[in-house]
């Protein structure tokens, strides 16, 4: 059941130093903040999860968080590539993550089986593609009427997920508009879930087939405005595509990469998102 | 009007291969531009689809991500990742699916996942993201890229996606059923395979490319077809048309939060 | 690509003798108007797929179109058994359709594979359950991860799904609401699909992430006012749950349920349906 | 409060089985008017699922179907049928199934499919619809029927949904891992599975009830337990709840369309 707290000790009671971790978002919603947070925390030897690693797992991966990493697109999206993942898998700086690399079909079917309770999830895909044959994981069954052989791959079932998402009521029910991606299915999928939520209010008052998660399948949520930053919020902040573009500047260096993560993340706190999103809220 | 880019001359030459009642699975960067010129020119009904989950979609301005907010308040619907990958793509819903490529290979192979070993790469690459399936699981494949020695390759380092494999039926081969790649528009030619050995034959030259050129900025013999054509130079509505569209989405782009931390 | 068409073309041009054919609806929206057009037209030799198959699958089974019945739950929801059904099954009257029984898990997962284009569909299910040992079609995989042993059984693909919706745009852009059931699967699911709707909207004013079907993947739409009842269609007018007990009457009796028929269905047109449902609609 | 039908002792006992922080998969009938009773009464924040998809609801009035609009406009949401069962049952989110049986054995092997041989059934019934998944998937299930010697059989004519099979560790060597019937609440006794046989016995006889009125409406050799209890008389507040309950069920499903047709 969804208990509220603060950032600070919904990071801290929900994490463990190797644990398997998934903050996802898919381009919206993206939980900066509590990536953020993590970080602050110094978690040590992590599995991260997430289909689309961006900023936050290029900043997670910088600071040698990462003993593995399992993903299936690991860039900066319309921007290029991610330097810090780069520096470490190429160079092992600070250190060399494993890798466990799908497509994206692949993770959202093993997301989506994760959340189905099922070992495994089977689908129709890596056809030809290279991936099958450098990552262990892609197996496949043979299907019992047709005989087709269907790709097979584990199941995501992280030890814990973290998303953003608009708002929670106060019984702790979670509303996820816009581009839902696989919150959804990250949140049912693992063991403990943790959401920062722009705010709180007395009723979500939400038409009865949107993506509601109750409370009871949620452990912590942290009230963080601004949360998703340089990431969106629908309803309430517009993508900042120009701190993508800027990250790009920022990572390409060891030492720009390191002056930016001391000034913005480990001397700073949740608090500072909200000031970020300033010129970005938009009243529409 | 004569004064375009080579730049142009490609988004636009791609737009046009798309119809009004195609459903188009869209890739970010240059498939994104041509497809939204498609929209707002000659096919103003595609569907066009992003795999952040966004269906019929209709940006004022080209998104930066494929997960951009502008795609979901414009769409038809919006559904989560799972369905569109499920439901949508290996559903066999979409006609076309539209890649970029950072290799290819003269058979519609697409490497973006590395340079050199994939266990220790000379450089990291993003990866496929939805394009292994996409490669399979639509109708026909298009790809857009610029030409170059680096890019257009006799053998690229990853197969990241599957397009005619080693040639001829090597597709039925592997059991995938949809036709791959039908289509290459490069910033010099468009290009089909040829029907048998499937390698990527040039059909037509964009206005004042010379097959010298063509050749000089591909890694791999270029084959021509014996009547090549001379692509369309872009008309002033499609020129317009893209142009508008760059200059709104540049715009977008530095944005309101240009002096914010990320 | 949906065009707009009389009920009766919609159901002539996209039903044929032999087709296997799925009327969907979870007690929801049940595409009674459609059903009764598609047993007007006198179709023979049908395999008639449904998770919960209730009175129009009563009427058309006691009207002699079944070939074969794929269901999970053969029942008068809340009432009790379907007496029509009862007396083909146990009395081959008039004739006794094959039967092809799943569990809802079973079903809800074939449509659920069905409309993502799989050749089967993979749960875990039917553990101890007699069904597996009296179909055929229940069959197993491994999990080649875990070894642990999965159902698998054919995925749905009707030759056609009937379905009723709230309502349609210009454009053939369908909106459902409320109980959406399992009606987006039928109808992805399936080679061709025919929707009948309350009313054509200039737009359907839904939000983004609410359950619509584009319309290219539909086929013909038809304006069926009160079109669901003695279901109901959210938001229009309320179930009519004293006509689902009424029916346990009516059916009880061959020639009480053919004297129904001739009076409410054979003799009747789609227009009937609006007059039925004018008492049960509510303005809330 | 002396004055009760056994019918609203069942339901109420049934109804006390249940806590503020269950996640209980709702059967239409008994199981229903029960799970309302107790969001009624002393567990208001107890969370009730429909398989229709409607999840965290808090129906006025009784369903008639699983799928009556009330539960939707009540719930916290209504997802889709397979998500339902992938994600909420499959999933392992739910605590407590909630059954009913037209066969009972003392095993709680549950038959709601046919009387009589599967391929020429004397009396064919609806069919297991959720249960065969919610008997496996549930972390518990709970069964409630009316006793009497044609439901409470020696043999069920179909195994529609697995309860402890043959007792012992029946459901351990299957491969299920959750619990099973650990209740069965008749208008007679409630009843726990024996820890090691699994058999059910009668731990509590409501009131009024005797030993003899038990074993004479239930088709297998009852046993008892060593300290029998007596079942708690309805409290006033239950029985108002339930009978309020029944009254506004009665008058919605008479409904306003009595004099249409169906």
């Amino acid at each position: 059941m969804a208990s509220f707290m603060s950032l600070r000790d919904a990071v801290s009671q929900n994490l463990k130093d190797g644990n398997a971790a998934a903050f996802e978002g898919f381009t919206h919603l993206i939980p900066h903040a509590a990536a953020h947070e993590a970080i602050r925390q110094g978690f040590k030897d992590l599995t991260l999860i997430r289909m689309t690693p961006d900023l936050v797992y290029d900043q997670m991966v910088g600071m040698g968080m990462a003993r593995k990493l399992v993903f299936s697109y690991i860039g900066n999206p319309g921007v290029g590539l991610l330097r810090r993942a780069r520096d470490a898998i190429e160079n092992g700086w600070p250190n060399r993550p494993e890798i466990e690399e799908h497509s994206h079909s692949g993770m959202a079917n093993a997301y989506e089986a994760g959340a189905a309770g099922l070992p495994c999830a089977i689908f129709r895909g890596y056809k030809g593609a290279g991936l099958a044959q450098v990552n262990a994981n892609i197996k496949s069954v043979t299907c019992p009427f047709t005989g087709e052989e269907l790709a097979a791959i584990p199941s995501v079932r992280p030890d814990v997920s973290f998303i953003h998402a608009q708002k929670a009521d106060r019984k702790g029910n979670v509303l996820i508009e816009g581009i839902i991606g696989i919150q959804k299915e990250a949140v049912l999928a693992a063991r403990r879930a943790v959401v920062t939520v722009e705010e709180i209010v007395d009723d979500l008052d939400a038409h009865p087939n949107l993506c509601v998660l109750p409370a009871w399948t949620i452990d912590a949520i942290a009230v963080v405005p601004g949360g998703a930053h340089p990431s969106y919020t629908h309803g309430y902040y517009v993508r900042d595509n120009a701190a993508y573009l800027e990250w790009d500047r920022i990572a390409a260096e060891r030492d720009t990469f390191l002056t930016w993560m001391k000034e913005n993340v480990l001397d700073a706190g949740p608090e500072v998102f909200a000031g970020r999103v300033g010129k970005l809220r938009r009243t529409s | 009007m004569s004064d375009f880019t080579s730049d142009e001359m490609m988004t636009i030459a791609a737009s046009r291969a798309l119809g009004n009642s195609d459903v188009c699975f869209v890739g970010i960067g240059a498939p994104s531009a041509a497809c939204n010129v498609a929209r707002l020119t000659h096919a103003p009904d595609i569907t066009l689809i992003y795999e952040s989950g966004t269906i019929g979609t209709a940006p004022d301005v080209l998104p930066l991500s494929i997960g951009d907010g502008e795609l979901c308040d414009t769409a038809v619907t919006t559904v989560s990742v799972p369905e569109m990958f499920r439901y949508w793509l290996m559903g066999g819903r979409i006609t076309i699916g539209f890649l970029g490529a950072a290799q290819l290979d003269k058979f519609g192979n697409i490497n973006t996942t590395v340079i050199g070993d994939y266990a220790h790469p000379k450089t990291r690459l993003p990866g496929g993201g939805g394009a292994p399936e996409i490669a399979s699981s639509c109708g026909e494949i298009y790809i857009t890229m610029k030409q170059s020695l680096r890019g257009m390759v006799e053998k690229i380092d990853f197969f990241t996606s599957f397009g005619h494999g080693e040639g001829g039926d090597h597709r039925q081969r592997l059991g995938i059923t949809t036709k791959g790649p039908t289509l290459l528009i490069t910033d010099l030619a468009v290009w089909k395979p040829d029907r048998h050995t499937k390698e990527f034959t040039v059909v037509s030259l964009h206005p004042g490319v010379t097959r010298d050129q063509v050749q000089a900025n591909c890694g791999w013999q270029v084959k021509f077809a014996e009547t090549l054509e001379e692509t369309p130079a872009p008309t002033e509505t499609e020129l317009k048309t893209l142009r508008d569209l760059k200059a709104r989405t540049d715009a977008a782009h530095r944005g309101p939060g240009t002096d914010q931390a990320a």
